[in-house]
Order: C-alpha cells, then structure tokens, then sequence
C-alpha cells in the first residue's frame, strides 16, 4: 500500500502537470493531503480557471479501498463524484478499518456519485496475458484507475504512458502492465459510458435555508415526483434506457411509494407511445430519452399533439450527430424540439439552466402539459444531468398547484336538447379541450390522428375546418407566451451589449458578466427558460439592444429563432466540444462584439 | 352520441346491440369481413351484459388500434378509444393497461399494422403478459393503402408493390406468438358469428395478454383468400375446431383426426390410427403442443386449426405492477418533504 | 341504361349548382355531350376560376361499363383520371362495344390514373340490408359512383341527399338505396386512401417537342431510374408504402429491366436503414415516404450524415400534424427536412415545382447526395405525386453526368511509407470524403455514429476533433451554394413587391404573378428549388426589395428561414386546407401587402 | 491499417489470426465474454482461409452491428464494417445483402439490440431468409447502459431500473427464431472456442438467415449469468450437445437423453426409456421439434441444448431478387429514351 501511495503521489503529479496543457478545463490530480501511510485514494480537484473554489475540497474522490473511502469522504464536496475499487470492499476490509456496516448500502454515500468498479479484478483480468505475476499485476491497480479518470475527463492516454516507459525502463514488464491497466481502465470508461460529474457553481451567496446536493437527473426525477403531487395525479414514465437520460429511470423507480409506474419499454417509440396511453386514462405521463431517442418520437409526439393530451418528453441533450458523443454535452437539439416532426406540430419546448432548476423546469413542463393539454418537451443535457450543486431546498407549500379536473359531465347540448359531449369544445380562455377519462360514464369518445373536426373531434376531411384546427393548436401554444414570466433582463436594460443564453450556459454566461461588469463594461444578461413560445415581451425587450450575442453549446439554433421572430441582428458564439463555455471564450466574443480591444 | 335511427331504449340498454354502437356511419367498403367482426363484437358485449355478474360497461371499456381499415374499428364501438399510429397500438395499450388496471382494454389491428411495422410491441406485449385483448384482423394484405402484399401474404403474390410475385415467406401469426411466449392464443374467422363471440369472450376473460388472429375478408383487394378453408363448402374438409378436452377431429364425418407425430402435428384417417392415438386438445398444454398445432396452417392445402390454441394462466403484468406499488407504499404513501430531505442536507 | 343515363344528368346538374357554392375549386360534373342513348359515364371538369381550359376536355371520366369508356375517353385529358366500373368490364360487355382486347390491359389507359372498382357489387352489397331488389340495388351505382368523386373532390354529400330525398320522396326505398350507394362511395374513397389527381396548368405555350403526361409520382420514379443509369449505378428502393408516396415504390417495382431493386420494408426505419445499408455497398439509394414516415426515419438519416453516405429521402408530403389528411396536399414537412434530427445534422434540401420537376428534382437530389456523399431530402407533395401535366421529354444526351467514382486505392501513406486509406480524408473541393465499396482490398474500413477522427475515421472522444467534424460537416453542406443554380428572379429584378415560392405553389404563384403584371402591377417572382443550402446570391436578391410574399401551404416555414438567414422583413402567406392556392387568393394578399385598394 | 505488434508477414496470411485483426484496441471490460467470441471468429476466419476453396477475404466479408458493447465488434475486425444504431442492424444488413449478394455479410448485436429495440427487424430478417449470419450476443443486460434488465433477463432480476425486481418473462430467443420460420438457428456459448468456430462456420455456410444465440458473460453487470450450465464443473449435467443424426444425449456418462413426448422435449434417464425411445436430432425435422428442443432453456433449472437446433433448405430472399431482376432483363436491359416514350406522347 504504501508503494501504492508513491506511486499515485507521483502518477498524480504528473498528470497534474500534463493537465495543465489544456486550458479550457484544468483539472487536477492529487494524493490526498495528509494520507495516513497506508490509505490508498486520490482526488481529483476540477476548476475553471475563472472561478477559484476554495479550500481543498475535492470534485472527484477515487477509492481504492473502504479505509481510503473513510479517511477521505470528508474532503470530497457534497454531490461528488466516488469512484471505489469494489474488490477491496469485502468484509475483512471493512472491519479493518472501523466499518461496521458496508458505507455502500447504510446511506453513507446518498449524496454522491458513485461508480463501483472491480479495478483489482479488472486489472488482473487487463494484464492476464502479459508476463507478470498477479500480486505485480495488482498493482497496477491505480493505472486503471486512472485510466477511467483519462476517460472522464477527455485526458489523451499518451503523456501518461510515456512517463510510465521512462519511469519503468528497466522493468518491461511493469510497463506493459501498467500501460495495459491504464488502456483497459480507459476503455471501461468509454464501454460503460461513464460521464464526468461535474459541479455547477453556485454563482449567489448562499441565503439561509436548507440544503442538499442534487444532480440534474436527480432533479428531473424529484420535479416529476413533485408535479404528480401537486397535480394529485399518478406518475407514468414510459422508457427506454439511454446515456446520460437511464438516471432519471433509475430514480424514478425507486419511489414507487409515490403511485408512481415507471415501465422499461422495448424501444423509444414504445416508451412515448405507452406515455401517451397512460396521459388518456388520466396519468401524468412522461417519457425520458436523449437526442437519437427523440428522433425516434416525433410521429408519437405528433399524435399526442393532434389527440391534445399531455406528455411530457424530457430530452437530456448529449453530442450528435448520430450516437455521436454520449457522454459529452451539447445543446444541439433544440431544433429538433422545435420542429422534429412532420406536419404543423408547434409544441412548448422548455429548458432547464442548472441541475437543481431541473426540479422546478420539471413542475413547469408538467404544469403546461396538464393546462393545456399538449405535449412539452423539456430540455437538460448531460452537463446539468451528471452534474450536481448545493440546492436550498424550497418549501413545499411554496410549490405551485398544478392540479386540472377532468371532464365528468356533458358539456353541451344537442339540437333536441340531449346532454352531450364535445371532446373538442376549447376552453375559451386557455384554448384547450376537455379532458375525460375512460371510466367516466356517458363521455365515451374515441381520439385519433386524423384531423377532427372543431368541438365534436370526428374525424373531418373538411378544408376550412382543418386550417381552423390548425389555427387553434397554434394559438393555444402561442396562448402560453402571457402564462409565463416575462424576460426579464439581469441589468441595466439599455446596456451597449446583451448576453440571451439558454439551458446549462447560465453559469457560464453569468460569471463572464460578472468578470465584464467587474472590468466596466456595460453588458446586460437573458436567460431564457421557456423558448416555445417566447415570453410575450421578448421582441421589446431585445429590440432595445444594438448589439445581442448569443452563447450556444451548437452551431446557433436559439439565434436562428430569435432573428426569424424578431428580425434582430443576433450574433451566435457557438462550441461544440462537448463541454462547456469558460468564462474567458465568452468574455472573448463579448468584447469582439463590442470592438474592445482585448 | 345519438343514433336517430334508434330508440332511446335501445341505446340505454346494454344487452342491446346498439347500446355498444357509436354514431359514426361504419366507412368500411361494402362486403368487406370487418362489418362482421364489428357486428359480433357489439353483440358479444350485448350479450355479456345480460349478466350481471360480469357488471360490463361502456365506460370501463377501451378500444385502441394503430392506422389500416382494421384500426378504423374504434369509432364504431361507443366505448373510450383510441385511434393511435401505424403499428404502435400495442404499446399504447400497453401504458393505458398499467396506468388503469380497472379498464377493460381492446386492441385492434390489421396484418400490416400488427406484424409488419407493428411486430416488435406485439411480441413483446405478449411476452409481458398485459391484460389486452388483442385481435389481429388477418386479410393478408395491406387495405387502406390499396392492396400491397403484407408479412401474411402468401409466397408469389403478385401486388402493387410486387409485380413479379413476392418473395418473402409470411409469417404464421399463432406460430409467432407462441414463439414470444404468449399465454392465450386463438384463431376465428369473419364469416362465424358465433365462433367469434365465443374466442372473443374467452380471450375477453383471459387474465394477460391474448392473441386472436381473424382471418378477414378484404373483398376489394384480396378477395377469398381463405375460401380454401372457411367458405362453407370446404369447412368440413378444411377447418379443425379446437375443444379443450376434446380429441382433435374433423371432417364430414369426423372421419379426420390430429395426431402428434414425432414432434410435429399430423393429419390422420381416425380410422387408420384409432380415436385413442389421436391428439387431445389442452389449452394450457406445452407451448411445443401449441406451436405444432399452429404450424398446420403454414400450407394453404392443409386443414387449419380454429380455437383456442393456447390459454395458460400466468402472472400477469399490471398486478405485477400494482404489488410493487402496494408493497412499496405499505409503510404509508411517499412524502414530498421527506423526498427533498432524503439526502445529506446542511442548514445555511 | 336509358334511366341511369337520366338520372346522371339530373345528378350532375345539381352537382354542378351545388359545386358552384365552393368558389375557392370548383369543379363540374357532367352528363357526356352527345351521349349516345345507352352509354354510361359522366364526366368531371375542374378548373381555377381564374384559369380557363379550353374546349369540352375533361378531368375525371367515370366510365359504367365498356361502351362508356369507348366513346368518351377521347374527351378526357391526357393524364386524366378514369374510374371504371370493373363489374362491367366482362367478355360480353367489351364484345358487345367491339373492344377486341380489354382496355384494362392493353395498354390503352397508359397515359391516364385508372381507379378500377367493382361499383356494382359492391353498391348490392351496400344496399343487401334494404328492403330493396338487387336490380334496383343496381341502379344505385351511379350514386356510389358520385360518392367516390365526392370524396376526392371533398364535396358534401348533404346537398345531394337532400336533393334525393326531395326527388324520390314518394319512394322511400329508392331514397334508402341511393343514400347508402352514395355514402358508401364516399367512403370507399376515404378508406382506400383516394387522392383527386389534379391538373397542373403549364404556363408557358407548347414548346416543339415530343410530349407524355406524366404525374409527379412517375416522375419521381423516372428521376430515380435516370439517375441510376446517368451515374452508373444500381438503383435501390428501400420503402414502406404509404399514401401519396406507395406509386413511386409501385412504379419502380415494375422496372426491374433496369437492374433496380426494390424492396418493401417491415417499417420505415428499415426502408431508410436499408438503403443506406445499400449505400455502403456501392448503390444508389433512395427511401421514399410521406409525413409520417420521415418523422420515423430521423435517426437513420443522422447515421447517414455521420456516416458520410449519399441518401436521398423523398417525402411526398400530405396534411399534417400526426395522421392528419392523408389523402390532401401540404407542404408543412419543410422544417422537418431542415432540422428533424437530433445534434447538428445540416443535410441538403431539394423540392419539386411541377409533376414533370419531379423527375429532373430527382437527379438534382441523386447527384449532390452521390457528389457530397451525405443524405438529401426530396420534398414533393401528395398534389404534385397525384396530379399530371403535359411533359415536354428531354434528351437524354442532355441529362447531366452524375457520375462518380468508388475509391480503390489507398490515398494516403503511413510514417513508415505504407499506403494506408483514410475513409475520411476529404476532397480539398468538395469536402466529400472518399467512398470505397466493400470488395475492394485493401480498403477495409469501419464507418459508425460515434464521432469520427478526421481522416483516419477513428472512433474520437477529443473535444476539438469534434467541433472540426462539425464544421467540416457543415461547411461541405453549405459549399453546395456554389454548386447549385444562383436564385433567378422572373421580372425586372427591383419590382414594388417580389413573390418567393417553393414547391408546387409554382403553378398558383405564375399565374397569380401574370395576372397582375397584365393588371399593371409590379411584381417579380422567385421560386427556389434548393431550400438548403440556398444559392450563394439570394441574400443579395433579397435584400433589394422592401416587400417580400412567401406564399406557403402551411403556417409560414420557409419565410422563417428567410428571415433568419437574411435579417429580411418576409411576410408570410399561409394556407392550409389541404388545396393548392387559388391565383385570387395570392393576387388578395399581393394587394395587401402592396396597400393596392382592391 | 497496420498492427505495430504483429509481423507484416502475418498480417498479410490469411490463415494467421493477425490478418483478421484490425488495428484498433480492443476496448471491453477484462474479463468480457466478448473477447472470446472476437478470438474464435478470428480463428475461425483464419481457419476457413486455409482451404483454398473457400477464396474468404477481409475485403468480401462485412460486419454490421447495432449499438452495445456487443456491437462494438465490427470495429475489431479488419474487414469491412457498419457499426451502425441501436436494433437496426439487421434491416441495414438487408440493405447490403440486396444490393451486394457477392458479400459474405454478418451481424452482430446484444440481447437490448437484437431482441428489444430491434426485435421486429431480426424477426423479418429471419422470415426473409436473408442471406445474413446474425450473431446475437445473449448476456441478459444491457451492459453499455451500465446495466438494466434486457428481454433476456430471468424474472425477478434486480437491476438499476428494476430496483424492485423485474417482472416480465423473458424471450427465448431460438424459440422466437423458430416461431418466425428462422431456417437455421443455433445456440452455442462464449467459454468454448472450438463450439463457436464449429456453430460460425455451419451458420455462416447456411444459405439462408442464420441466427446464433451466444451465451455470453458480462462479468461486470451480469457476471455468471450462465455458470448455472456453462461452468465446466456444471457442463456435463446442464448442456445437451445437439449432433445431426445421433440421439440426444449428455450427462457425464452420457447417461441423460432428450425424448419427445406428447410434442413436448423432455430429459429422461436412458436406461429408464431405452435408447431407441431418444429423439434422433434432425436439424431439418419440423419446426415443431426444433421448438420443443429450444424449450428446454426456459427453465434455468433444467439442461439446455446447444449446436445446431434447426437447419433447413429453403429459397434465399437475395437469390429470388436476383432471379426476378434477370428474368425481367431476359429480353435486354431497361432503356432510359424507351421509359420516357413508353407512354402516350405527341409531337408538337
Ligand atoms: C408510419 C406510417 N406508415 C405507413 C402508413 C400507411 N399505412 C396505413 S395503413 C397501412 C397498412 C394497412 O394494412 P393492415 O394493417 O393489414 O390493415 P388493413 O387496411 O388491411 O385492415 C399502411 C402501410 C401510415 N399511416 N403510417
Ligand atoms: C436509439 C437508442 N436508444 C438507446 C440507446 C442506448 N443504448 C445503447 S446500447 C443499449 C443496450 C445495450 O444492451 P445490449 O444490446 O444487450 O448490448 P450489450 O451492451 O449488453 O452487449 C442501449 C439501451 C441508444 N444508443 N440508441
Ligand atoms: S379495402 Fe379491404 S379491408 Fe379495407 S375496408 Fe375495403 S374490403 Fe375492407
Ligand atoms: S459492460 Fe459487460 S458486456 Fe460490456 S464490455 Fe463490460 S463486461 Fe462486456
Ligand atoms: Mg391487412
Ligand atoms: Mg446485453
């Protein structure tokens, strides 16, 4: 153990230098400060260089054994991420280290992150074919580890394996083991699809309340638990598992004690499709996915939206094209949640900006999908879903009442005066229809795709009824721009540039105005949480500026909307990297835009 | 919600038909077997409510079917239902079943919808074992899109899309579902009322999910396809009814029998084996039992089974889901504060 | 014969009123001019009020028997629709009329869209129920036979009723027949997905040359066939039928002389995987559908992309959300073939103006799919597929080369000198990357969804790598503005108001356009064939004018295109009842916009 | 292209595994079953490459995958390859096959791949009769997701998203195969090199679709899923070796063996029946038998056969599609000037 200890210290310091070659997200690798001989653990302390986290609390804390676990829990943050080698989590270990009961299973660990891997095993098994023995081969224990880590956090393999041909010249077969573990822990990453947690600062000083740490996939899942109780409606999700979006499957299904049904479904189009089955007997449907699970749920979403019941898609956005990068961040489908699907289908699209404000973008999806009986799609990426910070929690009485009641009488009368009822007759005010469940006598009616006719929903193959039809799905969606908050602008109001961010940027975007304001500059600050339709205000307030740029983890879709609808010369400032903006890249483009010499 | 052409009486009735019968005019082509199906439907519910025991109700009943004429068959029902997309009926269903265990849930499709866009949530909503009746309206072709050759479609088939002959060996839907591991299996026709009430009620009552394949006249784009084997003239040569505890015989004369051979199911003269070599029909026999009886129809020429292949009590889905829902929620129901609380908190 | 050859006029004439209360299409259905006494048929003439057809020409010949046929088709236009009463199609019939060969099959309706249905039996088997005689049953036909032109003419069937009822008030059976014979006709048509085949007015006079009336569905084909053999490669067809796009799967499954290959999928995502599976094996590819099924392929067509495969995905749109009207036209799946896939995806946009455009846009889109290797999307429409026009043929000498070739060898050396191949190593021009075709040795490789490394086509999780990929992507689209026609404007080029279509709106617009030029107004006129990227030089065309009309059969799509890309002020003009404009409607809004008092 | 740790010498042998090994490093979990399966394909290659009949190149032989860590195997191989998205595979490969009937094509995929989201493409493929090796990598999880109950995964399975249990009843995949008239079906496991080379190259031989169950081990969500039969201290009691033309028998003193009985496949002590009581495994007897045999699995508890279940003769999909495309250029290939002009048309 104690060779061990060396040669992380060492390990660590090399990746530390290495790290420091790539500035747009430094991280760095240390031994635990103060290791007692013996404990075997290092940490992992990720910042931006913009934004200097104090103290030595660690992001990443990664445990070869329960005695390292113990010793070191408490310099990781809340919501970190652990990463233990399960093999040495056995009962002997356990007890050596003061352990009565296993920390993996009494709640211990609830407030972090934690991917067990056998790394011993997994090291042995990496190095089975090369010449050494299996007590050298497990030593090379820590090289997976950190080859997970490489993986992790997107660190090239090479420098560490260049070191580790210089360090071990004279032993080869140490290198080759080494080299092999540290390849094999990077490809377990890679195969297992393991993503960085990453930690969203927390921009405002903490006000009084209480606590926890949560990760967007967390939130997401609490906010739809939440929604059911405020609408006092049972929770369905139909699924199918996909990076970075299973967590929130996983979550939810561990809380059936709320009524709530989570089903796994044999596809994506089965996930929506029995979403939309439990939204007509009366459930507050959702259906969660990624960006190729989407694409497979537009003909679903299009006939949620055509029958005007509520569903909620929750799309936990990671790199495209294609399988592309699952488990990198991108906020690149938002067009496709604009118009994903064929015909006239406008939808509410709904973004969250931070891990916990998934929480409340959850209550408000749920909230626009149940009034106004429509399908929303909500917006998080892997960036807010695996990532977690301190949230106060709010009081649940504070919580907004999203209940609706359903139809349960005739809402009209037939030309002999005969109760009868319209399954399309709107809501004058919200535009929407009524909505009755199977089990309500008298209602019975029958939904479909096909265009129905206006108030009795029959199907209709009249012309002028269809272009009303379509006319009023379009103005009942539009109708939502006066049931939001306004925007409101973070500043002045009139100053000579504006910042309109979306989605999981708001950190970004607002330590970059606050370093601009610092510097004196006059920059002003959106952000935008509800993108279909826009607040009803949103054309004034941005006619106002001269100089607008928008921030987008794409290649510029929120900008593509913004100038259609409003004709402003918006300037977009794009990455796709798969990880987020820095402060400097924003700064950069602000002061480009403002022709401040830099 | 009214029919004119109806009393009052009638349509409050619901030991009538025209209880269970929507007001939308039935847009189906004149002559074609869906109008029968219709009509034995409605009066299978008719007749399921003169007893009072079974407490049937409009209300508590849902259709719901993907696109194709078959799926059409929703609107003319004056239950709740759904007229959903091509092939996804299933999964449909499949949600509403589990979010509403309490309904009683139909689902209706053609070949086209069922096995070909459709095929994959068939098999595994019969593997899941959901509570659905699912009715599957066989016509071996594609319908509404105006004739193309479907997964059912014999080897050869000349259509729209196929003018040289398809090419594709079709699948044989009981066969298929007995693969997936379904527990209620049947097969009735649209020229039998009565047979089709019957299958239906049985696969009604199944408790999981069930299987009844139709074969459907389409007489517009696939007339007679199964004259072989259900026009009256060959039904006695042709059809083999299916009778739980019942040897399996056919024929004029009953003179035909089944008999399992090596394995696999045979035609057989009674007179030439014996009436104690024949095979006995049991419903919750091994699924290979099934499977052969199945693989009867797989040739045209061949007498093909009707009935009941397969009914075998299994759990059932959604009282899978609601004992979890019970045994989770047995030490009282969830608590929004407690949720929020449920992890590491500190006080600022 | 005599009776039915009375009641037709009496019908027609009361449909003809009654039509005459639509003004926005009218048509006209008419007992055939010089009818002999006994021949069966009536005859349906559309027009556009401000379009005259000359002469006694008709649109729809509905033919009772053999003898109708005979004696009217020459007063059908070529291209026309015929529906025929297949009962009467039998040996005596045809001899007693002196057709030697059925004209079914002889190649006689060539040039026309036959519907054939066995109105007799089945107007019997509607009526069977009645308390009326098979022989009066019978009679009914031409009732049923006015349902079916009812439904593709969307005509209500109420007036008709009504009118029956009045007539044979005295004869309650007659009236039950009727009745029933005329909805069951209606529907008929809708469950059989029916579609009204309309004509497309050709503006300009009859260059010399040799003709054929063609409909966009066959054009389509054709296109696809032509392209096949004006590449050099095999064509293949992966679909799954769906109405208005199943003709184009049926007309190509019946050229198989041309070494196509055609094959019905179980879904539309297999249609579209299995042309792409085709694709990496060297065949032209093509997946053809409408609406719905595009919003199912989504995921496919961003396999494609990333794979670097020609695609070319054909959607002939219908009225949308969801089921929508299947059997009417729409142009509402243009932001759909923009953007509905998930991640950046830009894919090229090409869409059809006329039937006979069909054909030539079918080329166009073959050859930048084969040319940039990237999936292209072909939008025509359900009144383009079904309806027909005079078609000038061209040479096909003159047919463009769309030629290219597979690589075979390697394109590259390895750091010791070895000839290695990189599947991504791009063309300096283009941007396309090579395409070597399974069979060639040496060129083995591996192509997948994850990101690619540049060049070597790697599987890359490096951040920079990544946004290159993105932006080669990009910019390989967008450099097909300078391979494409610039944007020609019809007019002066600096008129008071210039009119920007796409798609089948060209007809409507033209005329539109003429007619207020011989008004005296100034009007220019621009239709666009590439929706993406756009010519090099529309924003220049744009920006010349203060007022710009984007007449669209939706809710205003591609105007927002416009004005986002173009920051110009593009009023939109919107129509969805599933017809195509009239000239009225868009000279109306011209004048609108204009301020012209009207 | 190049393999830094092998010879060029062997990388240019076909016969050497080295040459049927491409350049990327393996990237599965230590210790993943899938390292043996990659192994014996590989051999098997080099195996083939030895006789020269066969004329097996890298450049002839396509593998496409779906996603999964399974479907990562294409990437491993130096031929051509398609890793492509989740299910699809086997409609892609169908693609390929139509256009390119020359190429030796195999397919690839997990259990989540090939059984759940892409279970209807498999289906058709199968009924088809393409001509596609299709290998399906049974280790009952979805191992890429990090591990969530798959259609392969026993009742009661505690996963991540299951946390209570699952509830649904697995596939039987060559049941399944069976129900959809699959013209060869085999099952063969990742522990046994020389099985697997035997089960590929029968499979790959086979005109027709063939599907190859793989029990495969995840040793990192799944770990000994299969050690129940599989284990070598298990194998004599637990596997049933399937061999043309001989009784089935198995134990370790081959004193078990498999009997129908009643159409349904039962394990009996020889002596107890007498060896002429055995079923004689046919792979071309009637499904049905095939069937029985592959219900043996269901039970986790009972033995489980392996090998060859069913291989049967049968019209190749891409052989008919050629035969139609040569019989309509029996008279001369299609003229593009003859299509335009084959209308009506008119000069003006
Ligand atoms: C996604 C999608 N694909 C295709 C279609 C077109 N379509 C409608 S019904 C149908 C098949 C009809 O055949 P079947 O299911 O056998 O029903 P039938 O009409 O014979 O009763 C098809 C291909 C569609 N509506 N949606
Ligand atoms: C459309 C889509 N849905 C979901 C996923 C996520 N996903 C990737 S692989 C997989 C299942 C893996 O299980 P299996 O096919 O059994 O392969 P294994 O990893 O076990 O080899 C899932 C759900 C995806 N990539 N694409
Ligand atoms: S097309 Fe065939 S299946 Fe459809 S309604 Fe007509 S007869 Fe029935
Ligand atoms: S997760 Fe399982 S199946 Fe995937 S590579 Fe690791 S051990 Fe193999
Ligand atoms: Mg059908
Ligand atoms: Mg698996």
């Amino acid at each position: 153990m104690q060779l061990t200890g060396d040669r992380f210290t060492s390990t660590s310091a090399l990746v530390g230098n290495d790290l420091a070659t790539l500035p747009e997200f430094p991280a760095e690798i240390r031994a635990p400060q103060g290791t007692l001989a013996g404990v075997s653990a290092f940490q992992v302390h990720i910042s931006d260089h913009d934004i200097h986290t104090p103290g030595d609390i660690s992001d990443v804390l990664v445990a070869m054994n329960p005695a390292a676990l113990k010793s070191q829990l408490n310099r990781l943050k809340g919501g970190g991420t652990i990463i233990l080698n399960s093999d040495a989590f056995d009962e002997r270990n356990l007890e050596k280290c003061g352990y009565e009961i296993d920390p993996r299973s009494d709640g211990t660990l609830d407030d972090f992150t934690v991917h067990e891997i056998a790394m011993t095993s997994l090291t042995v098994t990496a190095t089975a074919d090369l010449d050494v023995k299996k007590r050298d081969a497990e030593r090379s224990k820590n090289f997976f580890a950190l080859g997970v880590i490489s993986w992790m956090y997107t660190r090239p393999l090479e420098p560490t394996m260049e070191w580790v041909e210089a360090k071990f010249a004279s032993k080869p077969a140490v290198v080759a083991a080494n080299v092999a573990a540290l390849k094999a822990g990077h490809a377990y990453g890679e195969t297992t699809e393991m993503f960085a947690n990453q930690y969203v600062v927390n921009a405002a000083p903490a006000k009084p309340g209480t606590y926890t740490n949560i990760t967007g996939n967390t939130a997401t899942a609490w906010g739809m638990i939440a929604a059911g109780e405020l609408s006092g409606l049972p929770v369905f999700l139909g699924s199918y598992p996909i990076t970075p979006a299973s967590d929130i499957l996983h979550e939810l299904s561990r809380h059936k004690n709320f009524g709530v049904r989570t089903f796994q479904a044999e596809d994506e189009i089965a996930g929506a499709g029995a979403a939309l089955g439990a939204a007509f007997g009366g459930a507050l449907a959702y259906t969660t996915t990624s960006g190729p699970g989407v694409a497979l749920k537009g003909e679903t979403i299009g006939l949620a939206l055509s029958m005007e019941l509520p569903l909620v898609i929750i799309d936990v956005q990671r790199g495209g094209p294609s399988t592309g990068l699952p488990t990198k961040t991108e906020a690149s489908d938002l067009m496709m949640a604009m118009y994903g699907r064929h015909g006239e289908s406008p939808m509410p699209v709904v973004a969250a900006s931070t891990p916990s404000d998934c929480f409340f973008a959850a209550i408000e999806a749920s909230r626009l999908a149940l009034k106004y009986r429509t399908p929303v799609m909500l917006l998080t990426d892997g960036y807010l879903a695996t990532g977690a910070e301190p949230w106060r929690l709010p009081e649940v009485s504070d919580l907004p009442d999203i209940g609706v009641s359903f139809t349960t009488e005739a809402n009209s009368t037939d030309l002999e005066g005969n109760p009868v009822f319209l399954p399309f007759l709107r809501d004058q005010d919200t535009l929407s229809r009524p909505w009755a469940i199977p089990g309500t006598p008298g209602l019975e009616h029958r939904l479909g795709g096909l265009e129905k006719a206006d108030q009795t929903g029959d199907v209709s193959y009249d012309p002028n009824n269809h272009e009303l039809m379509t006319q009023l799905r379009e103005a009942k969606i539009n109708g939502i721009a006066n049931d939001i908050p306004p925007a409101e602008i973070d500043g002045t109001g009139g100053a000579d540039v504006l910042l309109v961010g979306w989605g999981s940027t708001l950190g970004s975007i607002t330590s970059a105005v606050q370093s601009m304001r610092e510097e004196g500059l006059s920059v002003d600050q959106l952000h935008l949480t509800h993108i279909h339709p826009f607040p009803s205000n949103l054309g004034d307030v941005l006619t106002k500026y001269t100089r607008i740029l928008v921030p987008e983890l794409n290649r510029g879709q929120l900008v593509k909307l913004l100038r259609a609808e409003y004709l402003v010369d918006a300037t977009p400032l794009s990455k796709v990297q798969g990880l987020p903006f820095t402060g400097q890249e924003i700064i950069s483009a602000t002061k480009a835009l403002l022709e401040v010499t830099q | 919600m009214t029919n004119d052409s109806e009393s009052n009486v009638t349509l409050l009735d619901p030991t009538k038909r025209g209880h269970w019968t929507s007001d939308q005019d039935v847009r189906w082509c004149p002559g074609c077997g869906d109008y029968g199906i219709l009509a034995a439907m409605q009066f299978m519910h008719a007749e399921l409510a003169k007893d009072p025991a079974t407490e049937i109700k409009t209300e508590d009943t849902v259709f719901i079917s993907g696109i194709g004429c078959a799926a059409r068959f929703p609107y003319y029902m004056d239950t709740y239902g759904m007229h959903t997309i091509h092939g996804r009926s299933p999964a449909i269903a499949t949600g509403l079943a589990i979010a509403r265990p309490d309904l009683n849930i139909w689902v209706v499709g053609g070949d086209g919808d069922m096995l070909s866009i459709g095929g994959n949530h068939l098999i595994h909503a019969l593997r899941r074992n959901v509570n659905l009746t699912i009715l599957l309206f066989n016509n071996q072709i594609y319908g509404l899109t105006k004739g193309q050759y479907s997964p059912t479609s014999e080897v050869g088939k000349v259509t729209k899309s196929t003018p040289s002959g398809s090419i594709d060996p079709p699948f044989n839907p009981i066969s298929l579902a007995v693969g997936a591991r379904a527990t209620f299996v049947a097969r009735t026709h649209d020229l039998d009322r009565k047979h089709m009430i019957d299958v239906f009620q049985q696969a009604n009552a199944h408790r999981g999910a069930s299987l009844v394949e139709i074969y459907q006249n389409c007489n517009v784009f696939n007339d007679g396809a199964f004259d072989a084997i259900t026009k009256r003239a060959n039904r006695a040569a042709m059809m083999i009814d299916l009778v739980d505890g019942e040897p399996v015989r056919f024929g004029a004369d009953n003179e035909k029998g089944v008999v399992i051979n090596n394995g696999r199911a045979e035609v057989v003269e009674v007179d030439d084996v014996g009436v104690d070599s024949l095979l006995v029909h049991r419903a919750d026999a091994d699924p290979s039992v099934s499977f052969a009886l199945a693989e009867l129809a797989n040739d045209r020429q061949s007498p093909t089974a009707f009935g009941v292949f397969r009914a075998v009590e299994s759990p059932e889905y959604t009282d899978a889901v609601e004992a979890q829902v019970a045994d989770a929620q047995s030490d009282g129901a969830g608590n929004l504060s407690d949720l929020l609380t449920s992890g590491a908190t500190w006080t600022v």
